[in-house]
């Protein structure tokens, strides 16, 4: 069954979560106020709860932390202490430095993601074609060559080359000649599951099959039976599942 | 009026076909003209390879497509760079060839050169001749072509213990995506109900 | 004396070559010149390729290898050729990973989940099998984990000569960089704690 709740992975990790707090509510990521942004943290996770998705446990423990780094503000200083100190050590102890370090080198890599991503889409602009059969040309006999190393990793990226080449697309026509049945199929399947079952069924059930182009297919077989009253929806809560039920002749 | 480049986008085009090629039909298709304005377009770019001595490509007509190929003259030094020993041990094709079968065992070459989309004779006699590969039985149904699977001496030059300790890879990359494209639909999905 | 028209040769070389590429060393060998010649030629090929705008091809530098590569000018009409690739495009998780280790090289599974402040197993097999990283290595010390480096497959999937091409890592990040990156959770989760 496929699981819905992945938006979750919207966020990376809780680093990532409190990166995006302290944008939206435009803080200085150098002077953090710690109980607001524990404040939103907590809300978050208490939502994520509430919405029964899984919290991976590294949200939990940065809760822990932010807690604890708020107690450690809110204690008062004391007196000996800051006479023993300067001032410039007293900010060195700032409970959150280390934290905010975190923060900094984490957002540096997040950004560098965002160039790979960049490189990415530019390099796949560029199509390049696979080294030609030159069989012809070769000697009758193969020279015996010295082996190089070849790894298992040279196989895996010779693979992986393969895969990333384009293929020249079949014919247009018979392209959607296939999909136009296989949706067709799709509705016909679907309806007779409904009708079979005498009941609603889940949602997520409809996709038993986790190839793309069936739940593509089985996708749009569902709204074209949406469009045309032959199936309906219901959802009895925002982010509650959602069931469908084949509407009764007469309806 | 935006000025489209033909000869550029067709070169591109041919070459991204590679050993494919592509008929007039096709070429009209993704230039979005008539075929006869396509032909014309063809015609114009095998003219400025002709007169251009400097271009190691052609285009040439084969089996009703058209293709680029390399240029005659230049055969000797393509000789050379196949019997290079600098040409790696185990060349790209090579290896494309091994990991297929690797993957798809038992596997016939026709089926092999459908995944590839070139031929695969020399890649798969070079991995026979290394032991790598060998015939491990023969297809149902007319021809019975000859299947092929990896060997022993693979898991050797490889450092495998066994065949399922090859790193498991489509399964993943499918995963992954089917995630993303189900999470787009879903959306699609709660949109088209609200309204 | 007869001409040898060494551009027309290097450009059956290349195109012959395909993605595999060839090295400056193996166009030296083959055409059986100094390396210093043989750069200059592919140079000079270089030029006439970007002089002449109704050329669809271009040479590109990947990965220590030079490779002949359609002009990226004209994807949108490739996009109508030939099928979107197999693979999708890294996921958020797996660029980060890969992120920190291109620039952190060699580096253990233990310091990029410090950095990142999550689990990082997934997108580390995922890097694997897709070949953009391997393991270089092992750490000293008890434990003695797995240390992670990016291969030649990372340089050709991203369109980089060499490591050293990466951009350079941004010290301090432009504060709207993270906010550009809206995300519709965020909003929802909005919405359903404003209810």
């Amino acid at each position: 069954m496929i699981h819905y709740n992945v938006k979750i992975d919207a966020f990376e990790g809780p680093l990532d979560l409190l990166l995006h707090l302290i944008n939206t509510l435009e803080i200085d990521i150098y002077d953090i106020p710690v109980a607001q942004i524990t404040e939103q943290y907590l809300i978050y996770i208490k939502t994520m709860n509430e919405l029964k998705l899984d919290i991976a446990s590294e949200f939990l423990v940065m809760a822990a932390t932010l807690l604890a780094i708020k107690s450690k503000m809110l204690l008062p200083k004391h007196e000996e202490e800051l006479d023993e100190f300067n001032s410039e050590m007293a900010y060195e102890e700032d409970p959150r430095d280390e934290l905010v370090e975190r923060l900094i080198e984490y957002r540096k890599y997040k950004e560098a993601a965002h160039d790979l991503k960049s490189l990415e889409e530019e390099r796949g602009l560029m199509y390049t074609k696979p080294p030609s059969d030159l069989s012809d040309l070769a000697k009758e006999k193969q020279p015996e060559k010295t082996e190089k190393n070849v790894t298992l990793y040279d196989m895996l990226a010779a693979f992986q080359k393969l895969l990333r080449r384009k293929k020249l697309q079949r014919p247009l026509a018979t392209k959607i000649a296939r999909q136009e049945i296989s949706i067709e199929t799709r509705m016909t399947e679907i309806m007779s599951e409904l009708k079979k079952l005498k009941g609603r069924k889940n949602f997520n059930d409809l996709f038993p099959i986790p190839a793309k182009e069936h739940i593509v297919v089985t996708f749009l077989a569902v709204l074209e039976l949406i469009k045309r009253k032959e199936i309906d929806v219901e959802q009895n809560e925002n982010f509650g599942d959602i069931f469908v039920h084949a509407i009764q002749e007469g309806e | 009026m935006e000025i489209i480049n033909w000869q550029s986008i067709l070169e591109s085009l041919l070459f991204a076909a590679g050993d494919e090629g592509l008929t007039l039909k096709h070429v009209a298709e993704v230039l979005d003209v008539e075929e006869l304005k396509a032909g014309e377009i063809i015609e114009e770019l095998i003219q400025v390879y002709e007169k251009d001595s400097n271009r190691g490509i052609m285009i040439v007509q084969l089996a009703g497509t058209y293709q680029l190929a390399t240029k005659k003259e230049n055969a000797s030094y393509l000789k050379r760079l196949v019997d290079s020993p600098n040409t790696a041990a185990l060349s790209q094709a090579a290896l494309e060839t091994l990991a297929i079968i690797a993957y798809k065992q038992p596997i016939t070459r026709v089926e092999i050169e459908e995944i590839r989309g070139v031929k695969t004779e020399r890649p798969l006699h070079t991995l026979m001749t290394k032991a790598l590969i060998k015939e491990v039985g023969r297809a149902e149904g007319t021809g019975r072509a000859y299947l092929y699977g990896t060997t022993k001496e693979f898991l050797d030059y490889f450092g495998l213990k066994n065949i399922q300790e090859l790193p498991k890879l489509p399964d993943r990359v499918e995963e992954e995506f089917v995630q993303e494209e189900a999470d787009l639909f879903f959306e699609r999905f709660q949109e088209s109900i609200n309204t």
